[in-house]
């Protein structure tokens, strides 16, 4: 992974790339933020913005390490190898093995990062509207930690790349998931699923209504989503190449497939095609081709967007029939639509699927590796759940939650379009600390 | 004097106001009100689960006069607002003991 | 059209535009969504989105091959040439012919793919409020079938680059179309116009009133047309070439002084700089400057966006003069724009401009170019218009109109900021429907 | 500069890069738009949309030759250079000086022309509510001349690049600023203090509630400041290169760690930390990491970030303390966070700061190029301020400011989403004025 | 007849409609408001001022009724309304002249 | 006992917030609503289409009283939300037949 010669062309898209798909974080907090009703629509989005500002750190401190560092047993990088960035300077990530596609290391770095962080910022989805924000941040480090790093390992880190030696699961197991299907979705999704279980259901739901406050806000996350997706999945090629392009065509065409399958199912079922179905079509389409945008063929992509699109619509019951409460879904689209998509790989890959003549041998692959992350993430988080539940607790007071995490955890609200205005006079803290003078100032 | 009230469907509200006007009314103080009564409200599905709104968006017309142009004032509403159709609303009149004009201090009829 | 060595450099700048394009129709509903009521905001996103659902599919499976498959008489490609995206992966598409700057032909499917969801996303303009949802769904379909695949064949397919042949107006009458003036924005102008006709005004048309109700949206969407705009021209060189560097710079000053002379002319005329006027300048100048932008200098783009912003602000005001009820100015922005932007590159095109000495001969091609599609576009349409009428209705009942497209197409409202629940419980419809025992929770 | 091979990864990542930086000026408008009252956010939003439509106009016109054409005296570049974008097409720019990277000379008057664009918008902060829209249109053409091209001169040009002779700061003083924390944030953050103290502050200012009226408004802002920044920052390096792989992590850790910094410094502060804290911490660290981006090392730019996350946060409340209205905070988060960067370079810059036993040379450069710019731009702003008072006025009435700069100024209304329609008719003024015929339709 | 007229919690209106349903009362009007008194608003905080927000939002219902019946639906309101903590409003009576329902031109107590 | 009802400017709220308070009333209720009116309303313009706004944001102010405090309360209103423009509204005073608080079931002045 030394190299002089960098290919310009390669380094621009993946530069590009990461860009996009740091921008899907906040994104999601549109996406998610316009679900919740209006009270919490800030604090929504602040799960997502601070897993930015927790994960992003970390990650450069010892995340990348322990994710892409040299494998302790294919379970996990050593932390230390690459701490604080150290040792990358003027290193180059080559993904052909002929010298003609190397990358700036740190380009790889910033790439990875932004996976780190949407992986937390996902699970926030499924603990709406309840979770003391304190904790939340605390457990945004402690799951990055013992969850997201080490299961990114398992899954992104190939032998010879970052490190000479990888994870087991890219490695050993040889399942494919080109983009995250196993560590991003079945991870988050699963994850949602074992923290809401423990934080348990939002006051009334299930009887009270908890309608989306701004659906023009949802369907903006979800365009944005869209759009940095094509740099998750075809800037995972890590080049601006023929497999990008791949990637990039079966991007969008799952997603048109999903939407449309969404809707189509809505439809039948409820009588009418929504806008959030749209968008969340389009969310499922996207984490289903994830793991399959480069195995797939564009017609193949067609199949996985329909079974995603179909799969999550009918899905996202779950939780009313079992009585978690998975706010936003995070299961019935990330949990569910990333294995779709993961086992679908068994079937439609080009190379090997079932359909194609390649026998049930990499089917078996996919569902090791979907399985082994599902249950690590599920066990793992659940113990992290009851551990700060005891500690510093994870739910706000039933009188916070019901008056709206807004105010209460954020001493804010989202929108104030009235032209009365019901403040009726300001005061101000303090200001500057200039060094020597403490002094503070209240007018 | 007397303050009338009427609940109206939204869309009438222009007409109302209008019609109010060329009756010789220099003035309407109109809120935004949700009714709920025998008009159905309707149904919104979001992923999947069903809600039912049986409140109904409605406007609030008040209008102070005095006592004699009362009668005349509630026929040209009940006439302006009517559609036909469940959900027109109501119109109601209240009796009240004084009005004063904030800008000029005046008061009774002379305010309105 | 078979080559092996990638331009690297090349291809991350079409993909990137590629995704930029994509970007531009979530915009489009933006731009459209703020323009209506708050009471259609959800069904006019929804006319965007849903573009993106059916175009995006049929062009995998046969739209890029009637564009860009071998060509019938000029008219159209071969829908059967790449159906399903075959015969396409690891081939090339050459645009210089030195084989230095190949790019993937996925890439170019990929972006050509943008161009043709929105240039069926842009006709919804003139028919918001008012058209049944399930009629625009069937109307994308035959109409990108029918007008946008063999139109975008007839500007876009050049001899010899995506296929051995291409279309008349690229080959034969030789007009300049940098990015789709005429393809996309005369063509999509024209057939808002017949559709809108065919469906009559909205109640209240000229009466009424019918504001934007949320400028900030609108803005939002000018703001992300305008990104991804540089995908649209600056990437229609299909490479990170000095044309394309001449084609950004031209997108960004001729937008510029489009919004400039917009507000300008309202500053005249009504006495105020609106922001919708700023936003709609935008869109006017980005029109104009499509076709022109790679023909003429930064001062010729200035020229153009002047006469682009003036124009159109003026042009808006035409479908009251005549009584059509094109609802969001798909006319007056995007076929005047158009037309102005086609028509402009015969004067100041720096080869073979009027102004530079070019003759009249130029022009005389960019008027055929022009007008050839606004004939088809606006016959094929009207029929089409007329066909879905007879067939499936075309527009909403009038209680439905009155009500709001919203609520009665898609069951759901655009903004709920009340924090008062008016909502008094809410009922599970289905959930899953696990293979073998199809039950339905109801709560 | 003159050069025939152009690196396309190069450019494409250039041209990625401008068009994120052109991104950024609608970004802000949703910023600087969320934070003030509902009834100025369109009047808010105008200020950074017409700096797009003159500054972008004058950029082609004379003001890349201001700032990048040959040097007069190190003080301004030659105006009629390149007036016009003339002897510029088919040249090129050579950063390497090796012909390996050369970039189409068009693609760097694009991605300047973006930064020069946002450098006047952002001044615009801090004369919310009040300022007259055609003074502050005034004021951006003349800033921009006055100010902006020249300091952009002093910072950006360096010799032999654009042109054979640049400006003092990059040349003489070898003050590093890579992208702008001197020419950009102390210019725009001076700028803004001095146009806020000719103005006076907002009518009730410090007495009468003026809180946010769409955070999801700012949010956004932020989030699409933060993707834009990516273009900004490594944009600067003008290549795809390692150094821009540096920018890149830097530019996203140290936003991450001020953001951090900021939320701790409110929690302890006032009790909460706030979404505006988080929107604020991003925009602090991205300002105080522009200049130091290629400067620093990763664990430097975590140091950066909290300095100017917590630095800032302190300095947003001086403006009680010395009773000047800078309404967004322009001088409390550019001005502040400017300094911060570009003074921390001289402590942490890998190859000559204080702490890497570089001595206290680079730190003095630093520091006179920020109070260079800080001086100039204070004055020069300040007299411009009180020329264009004594000619066309500064201020809105009071009445006008009162009721909201929106309806006064733009005959608009930002949102309307009532169903109740209060507005009862309407008129339609003028159409198109067909030559021959200038006749006016009222309806 | 009578208005009466409640000022309570916005959380507890739909308890107070469906008990009022099922007293019999065919129709109500709703308007969201603000009060002010003894309930303590709340505090926010932007970029470090400190807003004291002292409104808070209520919902405001208004019932017209029969003389007689009057008495019985200002006790299921009281009954069904009460949390027991300040802030809980009030409900008012105030005697009507007379009601129009619009759809019909019915008037008086059939009006209802 | 009485109901004050006042609609005024939107910003004179606070001022007349304060002055009740030093007053000593403890509680008012607040609504947002629109008056059309002597007052000139302002016009919009959407791509050169003009519209005409009516109507124009008012605030109307709620007080229940004990009748002997009711004059005086109206007198504080009118003082202090006169700006001495057209548009700054009425204050009118209807009978209440009854008081309810509902935290606490007391009625009557002691309800208020
Ligand atoms: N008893 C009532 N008290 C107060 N408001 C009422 C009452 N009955 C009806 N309303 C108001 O009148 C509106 C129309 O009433 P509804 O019964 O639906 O139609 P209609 O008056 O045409 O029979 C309701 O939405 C509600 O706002
Ligand atoms: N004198 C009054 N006139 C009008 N409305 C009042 C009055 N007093 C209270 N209210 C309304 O009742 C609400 C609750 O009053 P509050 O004093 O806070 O609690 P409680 O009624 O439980 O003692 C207030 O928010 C206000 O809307
Ligand atoms: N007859 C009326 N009935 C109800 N409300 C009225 C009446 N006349 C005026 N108003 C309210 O008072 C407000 C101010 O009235 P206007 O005539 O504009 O000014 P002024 O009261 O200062 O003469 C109006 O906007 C409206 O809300």
């Amino acid at each position: 992974m030394m190299a002089l010669e960098i290919n310009t062309g390669d380094t621009a898209w993946v530069m590009v790339s990461a860009a996009l798909v740091l921008l899907m974080t906040p994104a999601l907090a549109f996406f998610y933020g316009g679900m919740v009703r209006a009270f919490g629509v800030l604090n929504m989005m602040m799960m997502s913005i601070i897993s930015m500002g927790t994960v992003g750190v970390l990650w450069i401190l010892y995340g990348y390490s322990e994710a892409f560092g040299n494998s302790i047993g294919g379970v996990v990088g050593n932390p230390f190898q690459y701490f604080g960035m150290r040792n990358l300077y003027g290193m180059a990530i080559d993904t052909t093995g002929d010298g003609k596609h190397d990358i700036p290391a740190l380009v790889f770095v910033g790439f990875q990062a932004a996976f780190a962080i949407i992986a937390v910022a996902l699970v926030s989805g499924a603990v709406a509207d309840r979770i003391k924000f304190s904790t939340w941040t605390v457990f945004t480090v402690v799951w990055a930690t013992l969850v997201y790093f080490p299961v990114a390992h398992w899954v992104f880190a190939f032998d010879g790349v970052a490190a000479a030696h990888g994870g087991w699961i890219a490695n050993t197991v040889k399942a494919y998931d080109f983009a995250g299907g196993t560590a991003i979705h079945i991870n988050a999704g699963t994850a949602g699923l074992a923290l809401a279980l423990v934080l348990g259901p939002r006051l009334g739901f299930g009887q009270r209504p908890m309608r989306p406050h701004n659906l023009t806000l949802v369907m903006l996350g979800a365009g944005l989503l869209w759009f940095g997706w094509f740099g998750f999945n075809a800037g995972s090629a890590l080049g601006a190449t023929p497999t990008a392009a791949l990637a990039w065509v079966n991007t969008m065409v799952a997603t048109c497939a999903a939407m449309l399958a969404w809707l189509v199912t809505e439809r039948i079922r409820d009588g009418h095609a929504t806008s959030l179905g749209a968008a969340s079509g389009i969310v499922a389409g996207l984490v289903a081709i994830t793991p399959a945008c480069a195995s797939v063929s564009p017609v193949g992509a067609i199949v996985v967007g329909i079974l995603a699109g179909a799969g999550c619509a009918l899905a996202i019951g779950l939780k009313f029939k079992f009585g978690f409460d998975d706010a936003l879904d995070v299961v019935g689209v990330h949990l569910v639509g990333g294995l779709i998509g993961t086992l679908a790989i068994g079937f439609l890959a080009t190379n090997d699927g079932v359909f194609y003549g390649g026998g049930f041998m990499q089917l078996g692959r996919q569902a090791i590796a979907a399985f082994a992350v599902l249950i690590y993430s599920f066990v793992v988080t659940y113990v992290i759940a009851l551990v700060l539940k005891a500690i510093m607790g994870l739910r706000l007071t039933s009188s916070a939650e019901l008056s709206g995490a807004d105010i209460n955890e954020h001493a804010e609200i989202g929108y104030d379009l009235s032209n009365v205005r019901y403040t009726n006079y300001q005061r101000v803290h303090s200001t500057v600390v200039v060094p020597g003078s403490k002094e503070e100032v209240h007018s | 004097m007397k303050l009338i009230t009427a609940v109206i469907q939204p869309m009438v509200l222009n007409d109302v106001q209008v019609a109010l006007a060329q009756h010789g009314i220099a003035g309407i103080t109109v809120t935004e009100v949700s009714g709920y009564a025998r008009q159905k409200g309707h149904t919104e599905v979001y992923r999947g689960a069903e809600y039912t709104i049986d409140f109904i968006a409605k406007v609030k017309l008040e209008v102070l006069t005095s006592d004699d142009l009362a009668d005349g004032i509630v026929e040209v509403i009940v006439r302006t607002a009517r559609t036909g159709q469940i959900g027109d609303g109501k119109v109601w009149t209240v009796p009240v003991d004084d009005v004063v004009r904030i800008r000029t201090g005046e008061r009774g009829d002379e305010a309105i």
